[in-house]
């Protein structure tokens, strides 16, 4: 008999039905995985089960008895604990205090600081290695790196008495040790009897670990069955509900003809970057790797005019200064963020209202001309096939994925020169990744100059000409050519480490 | 000899009260031909009450021998003022009455005050008609004792009938809104009865809508004695000098040169009150008050204090 | 350690401690006898209304709301009070009777903020406005005049001695053992999560509802205490007592470091933050300045003061 | 489109449904004289809030509590240049326009390059400014509004219309073009939704915030020398009544106070409701307690109308 069950459960956000017929099946002891596209309505089916979201209607029973779950409080009470998509921490609370958020220890009535302490550490014994540092647990989660946070927010998840836990996307941001550390976490909660649900888009994860996999299409349960049975394809089909196609996952890229050298950096620092230097030639997509946090995404943000520099930054052979975004801008650069809610959407704004800032401030236009705007508009959000219902509706009215597209055709409307993407990919779906690759090939084919920084190493190999591999700060290795393999990017980027 | 005495002012939202301030300074200075020295320390700013307590507590930590106040609160001030008193410091309000014994009042009888002008109008109106009356702010004691003062009298008037009494806070542009609000549906109103700064508003009020009909009590600021006698308004004002402070100061002195009072100061409702005498200005003498006024910016109240001399006459 | 470190593990209240002895320095300089026990005694009993008053503004805004109507609550409470004293005679026991029912009123004053800005969710800078007029009209029908006196044993016992020792004083410190139990508690901890990130705590599973209510009627309840403290300075009832008091303990708060977007500051800088609003005015006189320019010298001094310690504050957590 | 109307229909409604209840209990309160004279009032808060109304859109807590300090600087300024005379009007239009932007320009400025929360900054811009004022009262005498300026605020001129009412009508249409017609008013609308976004994608953030803290500081010097204009004379703290007044008409003509949504059309009938609702208190002959418990209440029945935040659950 299952622990728990749901059953036909439904929401809608106004016109968007974000889940039309969810439904899950969960075991002890095993750990289920949920797999599906952006905006396919996973999260929503495991919020509604920790209670953060109500659902219009389905039934979900524990122990074979049903239950309501009004809100979080509810279903901790009944055991189960989440681990948000966007986390749940509050960043000027200290580590410790975010880990036992729910239920600090007192003595006499009031907070036990000591035991506040004590209890986290505990809590957080299993990632203590592999938080690096900067890391305490008197640490302001403000000032943790987005891997750090992940993890006080898994170890919040395990926090206390539960025996379901949800993994709405836990690995986004986590480096090859990290996600080990808490592979064998989840292993020993497993072995104990816990249900594990487990949400990821990557492939290799899933079949790492996963016991049986559930996928979702449009809000729609679509199959259920032991990861054994089934096979990578299979799933992919189940998730776009046509054939799987090709793969993002596909060999390195054929060396092209280099153009001539568009970007050239000597000796560029900031706060985390040390002496770098690179040189990326017009039509290239030059891959960053390493560890995260290395200093891949400090390189693309300092570029963008976001952190100060020293040493020289030159665009096809003339120095150039780059003290804000606009000045990059302006200079011919291109940022895009995997970071969509804070350094992406205009949230609360129409989709037009999101994709035309660049184009308006390039064109040094102050009147906004609608009739000729939305046309272009239109032609952007269409190279992308972007699914939309109306370019005057909110952009939070759609997913993750299409807000991404929405974003990224900022770009497009008119010539950028050098494009920044910064683990662009974050939480994007296999087939929109795939959609989001091939343009990104096409615009380099057109003469752009790209750079590319993302957190798996996969999709970094196969749609990278060549890779700078970075530690600390600093670039230590340049594999080019034959040397793009998986093996040599691990090795290079543990080698220096 | 010398002396030295605090002036304390807990409020900076009107001319009147800048006025008292420099006339009170004024003042000061003059007991120099008379061979005493007067030095005033000021405080004066935007406080609630416990800020003017502060004044007060301030004073006390000084060593002023006299603290003249115009206070907030006619009560507020009893535990302070004790304080004061146990310091041998001399304590006297001025505007506005206090309940406090270790102080006396010098200043206008607030309800006498607007008594005079209630009788005016209601004389003017020859006894019967419809009036309102734009007070000040709620639950301030000075308006209180002012719509005491109009209620009585417009009680001896059995033909006078008060239609409405609405609030204006003393602010003039709200005095000229509610005079607005009111004349739209009271349109056969034959009087009003209004306070100060905000007379100049409702008059402003009446003037657009063309109602040069009714008749209303006045203001005693230059700018809008001029309208007055440019426009012959059928208007009366009784005045509350801004140099009530000034008198209270030419007290004070001679209560710190230690001189009693010939008759102690007993009037009030606190049976602590020395009260000055009010002008009014009506018709007949509104050329004397023009002329006072001559020269001077628009904001200048017409004024007038006891000077050195009536207040020495005043004491044994 | 480094100085960004150093900055960061530095207590929150600071900037507004340094500025407040800073203050004292001047004072004392500028006028040795306000620094007498006398003055100070004077300084802690005027100024104790709004130490209160700030503690139960920064609990609110601990959880990013705001409460516009605690002046508003003080002057309510303070016509209450001395109206429920004459009222009941002026026993001992009358007169606590008297002070715990005018504690409800300023409870339930709070208690009717929290239902329309947490549960009927109306914005809160506008809903506590709306009731702040609300309650300034209750406060009119109470007293319509202000002028009541209260029982000379009530203001008698707030302004004298016990053992030697001035009653202020063991007012003054029973607030910061309130305060020092209060920071310890889980409810202000509770508050500052949700004041931090309300959606990541109602998904933590906290009750974020009852917190943010409860947060508004503990202002409630310190703007009754204000209201008595005020009661006891004054003697007597005064429905528009609480006139400029309101602004002045947000701008208490945000010196004492507490920031307005919620999360952030201490209860004992909030009080740090009311003396120094207190002590700017006689700052200013005692350094001689003319009194036309003392307003603007004032004003200039506290928007120094609030830049000063929000620029440390927000370096520090940048 | 209609999600945005909906508010504006409301607080047109309850309008209307006021002048009604006060036709009825005070026979001529809906007269067309008082209507006009109504609007007056009205224009003159609208003014004031449209700079509000920037503000706000703006985000990131946007408020500016020094309006009534600019107001009475303003009309203080203006009086002592025109001092009566039409001759110095021109001049005075410009030397208040000088003093609002002025102080909106050190609001801006600690807004957005000190990091100061505008409802701190703007408190304690007032509080300067409310010195300034007492200061500057002892300095300069305060003078009479110019004859043309008073006929123009309360004097019917153009199809029976005084000039301000014009003003008013010029002043919201040019606000609903810049917002919605022109790049910078897309850009306060980015701004206001997402500060770090709209950086991203080339907006100005620095600059554009601080010109509606400028623009706030200009829209309430004009609304300071109108009111020069409606009272005659200038005097201390006239502006005073116009701080939390214009916040509450920005809020119930619909604009949340967080900001990158709504827009001025609300906002001018959230100002002609609150004065119609103040007017009508003013004509019930009841104590001032009643007004005041029966406006509180009022309030607080509109505001449930909207403004509200929506839940944390989905
Ligand atoms: N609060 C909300 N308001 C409006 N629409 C929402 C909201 N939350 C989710 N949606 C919509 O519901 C749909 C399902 O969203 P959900 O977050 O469940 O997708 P998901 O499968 O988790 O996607 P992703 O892989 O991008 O995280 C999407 O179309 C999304 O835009
Ligand atoms: N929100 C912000 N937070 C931090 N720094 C900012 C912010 N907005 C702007 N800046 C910085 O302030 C400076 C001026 O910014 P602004 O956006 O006004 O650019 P700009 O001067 O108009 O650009 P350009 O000169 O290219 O037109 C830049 O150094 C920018 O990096
Ligand atoms: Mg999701
Ligand atoms: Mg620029």
């Amino acid at each position: 008999m299952p622990h728990l069950t749901m059953t036909d459960m439904h929401k809608a956000y106004g016109a968007t039905k974000a889940l039309t017929s969810g439904r899950i099946e969960l075991f002890p002891g095993e750990l289920h995985v949920i797999m599906g596209a952006n905006g396919s309505g996973k999260s929503t089916l495991c919020k509604i089960l920790a209670g953060s979201v109500k659902p219009d209607g389905g039934t979900i029973t524990l122990d074979g008895r049903p239950v309501d779950i009004p809100d979080p409080k509810a279903a901790r009470e009944l055991g189960v604990s989440i681990f948000y998509q966007e986390l749940s921490l509050s960043k000027n609370r200290t580590v410790a205090e975010n880990i036992l958020a729910r239920d600090l220890p007192t003595r006499a009535g009031l907070v036990d600081r000591k035991a506040v302490m004590a209890q986290a550490a505990q809590v957080f014994a299993p990632f203590r290695d592999v938080a690096s540092d900067g890391f305490s647990m008197a640490a302001r989660v403000g000032d943790l790196r987005p891997d750090q946070r992940q993890l006080v927010e898994i170890a919040k998840t395990f926090a206390g008495n539960a025996d379901i836990f949800i993994f709405d996307e836990p690995t986004s941001a986590l480096d090859r040790a990290q996600t080990e550390a808490f592979f064998k976490e989840l292993d020993r909660r497993k072995a104990a009897g816990a249900v594990i649900v487990f949400i990821s888009h990557r492939m290799e994860e899933v079949f790492e670990i996963g016991d049986r996999v559930t996928v979702i299409r449009d809000g729609e349960t679509v199959s259920s069955a032991p990861l054994a049975e089934t096979t990578r394809d299979r799933i992919v089909a189940e998730m776009v509900g046509g054939d799987s196609g090709a793969s993002v996952f596909a060999d390195p890229p054929e060396a092209p003809a280099p153009g001539k050298v568009r970007l050239e950096l000597r000796g560029v620092s900031s706060r985390r970057l040390r002496d770098v230097s690179l040189s990326l030639h017009a039509g290239e997509v030059l891959g960053l790797g390493g560890l995260h946090g290395q200093g891949q995404s400090d390189l693309l943000r300092a570029l963008f005019g976001l952190e100060q520099t020293t040493g020289e930054v030159m665009l096809d052979g003339a120095p150039i200064a780059l003290p804000s975004p606009r000045r990059a801008i302006r200079g011919g650069f291109g940022y895009i963020s995997g970071d969509r809610q804070t350094d992406g959407a205009i949230s609360g704004r129409s989709i037009f209202e999101n994709v035309v800032p660049i184009h308006l401030f390039k064109s040094r236009q102050h009147i906004l001309r609608r009739g000729t705007l939305t046309a272009e508009v239109d032609r952007v959000l269409q190279i992308l096939a972007t699914r939309h219902g109306g370019t005057g509706l909110p952009i939070s009215s759609l997913s993750g994925g299409n807000q991404q597209k929405v974003i990224i055709s900022r770009w497009l409307m008119d010539e950028t020169q050098v494009l920044l993407l910064d683990d662009p990919t974050k939480g994007i779906d296999l087939k929109t990744k795939l959609e989001l690759f091939a343009l990104i090939r096409s615009l380099a084919d057109k003469g752009l100059a790209i750079l590319l920084y993302t957190s798996e190493d996969a999709e970094l190999l196969a749609n990278s000409d060549r890779i700078l591999v970075f530690n600390n700060g600093r670039i230590v290795r340049e594999l080019a050519g034959d040397d793009r393999t998986r093996l040599m990017l691990t090795s290079a980027a543990f080698e220096a480490a | 000899e010398e002396f030295t005495i605090g002036l304390s002012n807990g409020w900076v939202g009107s001319e009147w009260r800048t006025q008292m301030i420099a006339e009170a300074e004024e003042a000061a200075k003059a007991w120099a031909d008379k061979g005493v020295t007067v030095t005033t320390q000021v405080q004066s700013a935007n406080v609630d009450v416990p800020g003017q307590i502060a004044h007060v507590r301030n004073f006390i930590s000084q060593g002023v021998d006299a603290i003249i106040i115009n206070p907030n609160s006619p009560t507020a001030f009893d535990p302070v003022f004790a304080e004061a008193a146990d310091a041998g410091i001399l304590v006297i309000a001025t505007d506005a009455e206090v309940s406090s014994p270790d102080a006396i009042y010098v200043g206008i009888d607030q309800k006498g005050w607007a008594e005079m002008s209630a009788r005016w109008l209601a004389e003017t109106l020859e006894g019967k008609g419809t009036v309102v009356a734009i007070n000040g702010v709620a639950g301030h004691p000075a308006n209180e004792m002012r719509v005491a003062g109009y209620q009585e009298v417009f009680g001896e008037f059995p033909d006078i009938e008060i239609v409405n009494e609405v609030n204006g806070n003393w602010d003039q542009a709200q005095g000229q809104q509610a005079m607005q609000n009111i004349l739209a549906t009271y349109p056969d109103i034959d009087g009003v009865w209004v306070q100060d700064g905000m007379a100049a508003g409702a008059w402003r009020a009446m003037q657009d809508a063309g109602r040069d009909d009714i008749y209303a009590t006045g203001e005693i600021r230059k700018d809008f004695i001029d309208i007055w006698s440019e426009n012959k308004l059928k208007s009366g004002a009784s005045v509350n000098p801004p140099g009530v402070m000034a008198s209270a100061l030419n007290v004070a002195v001679n209560m710190l040169q230690g001189k009693k009072l010939k008759e102690p100061a007993t009037a009030g409702v606190y049976g602590n009150a020395l009260y000055l005498p009010i002008p009014f200005i009506s018709d007949e003498n509104l050329s004397e008050a023009s002329q006072a006024l001559e020269g001077q910016p628009g904001y200048t109240s017409f004024t007038s204090e006891l000077s050195i001399g009536d207040a020495t006459a005043l004491f044994e | 350690m480094t100085h960004r470190s150093l900055l960061r593990t530095m207590p929150p209240y600071l900037p507004v401690l340094i500025i407040l002895i800073c203050m004292f320095a001047l004072n004392g300089l500028a006028e040795p006898n306000s620094l007498s026990a006398y003055a100070i005694k004077g300084l802690v009993s005027t100024y104790l209304a709004l130490m209160f008053l700030a503690v139960g503004q920064t609990i609110v805004i601990f959880a990013a709301d705001i409460d516009l109507s605690v002046g508003a609550i003080l002057g309510l409470v303070n016509v209450t009070v001395v109206s429920l004293m004459q009222a009941l005679g002026d026993t001992p026991g009358a007169i606590l009777l008297s002070m715990l029912l005018a504690v409800g009123v300023g409870a339930a004053c709070g208690a009717l903020n929290g239902v329309l800005v947490v549960i009927l969710r109306l914005q809160a800078i506008v809903a506590t406005f709306a009731t702040s007029v609300l309650f300034l009209g209750l406060a009119l029908w109470v007293m319509p005049v202000a002028g009541t006196p209260a029982p000379r044993l009530f203001w008698r016992t707030f302004g004298g001695r016990i053992m030697g020792i001035p009653f202020a004083y063991f007012v003054l410190a029973a607030l910061l053992v309130l305060i020092f139990l209060l920071a310890r508690s889980r409810f202000i901890q509770r508050l500052l999560t949700v004041g931090d990130d309300q959606l990541a705590a109602f998904q933590t599973g906290l009750p974020v509802t009852s917190i943010r209510v409860r947060g508004y009627i503990m202002c409630g309840v310190f703007a009754a205490f204000a209201g008595l403290c005020i009661t006891g300075d004054t003697a007597s009832g005064d429905p528009n007592v609480g006139g400029l008091i309101t602004l002045n303990s947000v701008a208490a708060a945000v010196l004492g470091g507490a920031a307005l977007s919620g999360g952030v500051g201490t209860l004992f800088g909030s009080v740090l933050g009311a003396l120094v609003i207190g002590l700017v005015g006689s700052l200013v006189f005692f350094l001689g300045t003319p009194s036309e320019w003392q307003n603007l010298v004032q004003g200039l001094t506290v928007l120094a003061a609030l830049m000063v310690g929000i620029l440390f504050s927000g370096r520090a957590r940048a | 489109m209609s999600g945005a109307l909906k508010p504006i229909l409301i607080a047109a409604g309850l309008v209307v449904l006021l002048m009604i209840a006060g036709e009825m209990v005070s026979p001529g309160f809906a007269s067309p004289e008082q209507i006009l004279r109504l609007s007056i009032v009205a224009a003159l808060l609208g003014i004031v809030a449209a700079g509000q109304n920037l503000v706000i859109l703006g985000g990131r807590e946007g408020i500016d509590l020094s309006v009534g300090g600019v107001i009475s600087l303003a009309a203080l300024v203006a009086g002592n240049v025109m001092s009566g005379s039409d001759a110095g009007l021109f001049p005075a239009i410009l030397a208040c326009i000088a003093v609002g932007s002025l102080i909106g320009l050190l609001n801006g400025l600690g807004v957005t390059l000190l990091r100061i929360p505008p409802l701190v900054m703007t408190l304690g811009m007032l509080g300067v400014v409310q010195g300034l004022l007492v200061v500057a009262r002892n300095g300069i005498p305060s003078g009479r509004a110019a004859p043309m300026l008073s006929d123009f605020v309360s004097q019917p001129q153009w199809l029976g219309l005084p000039g301000i009412l014009w003003l008013w009508l010029l002043i919201g249409l040019a606000m609903a073009g810049l917002l919605n017609r022109t790049v910078f008013g897309q850009r306060i609308f980015s701004i206001g939704a997402n500060e770090g976004a709209a950086r991203l994608a080339g907006v100005p953030t620095r600059v554009t915030r601080t010109l509606l803290y400028v623009l706030s500081g200009v829209f309430s010097a004009i609304a300071g020398l109108c009111i020069l204009g409606y009272s005659g004379s200038s005097f201390a703290n006239v502006g005073g009544q116009y701080m939390l007044a214009s916040i509450i008409a920005v809020v119930l003509g619909g604009t949340p106070l967080s900001g990158g949504r709504g827009g001025y059309t609300g906002t001018m009938i959230g100002a002609l409701l609150l004065v119609v609702l103040q007017g009508l208190l003013t004509t019930l002959s009841i104590d001032e307690s009643g007004r005041q418990i029966i406006f509180g209440s009022a309030l607080i029945v509109l505001l449930l109308f909207y403004g509200r935040s929506s839940g944390l659950r989905g």
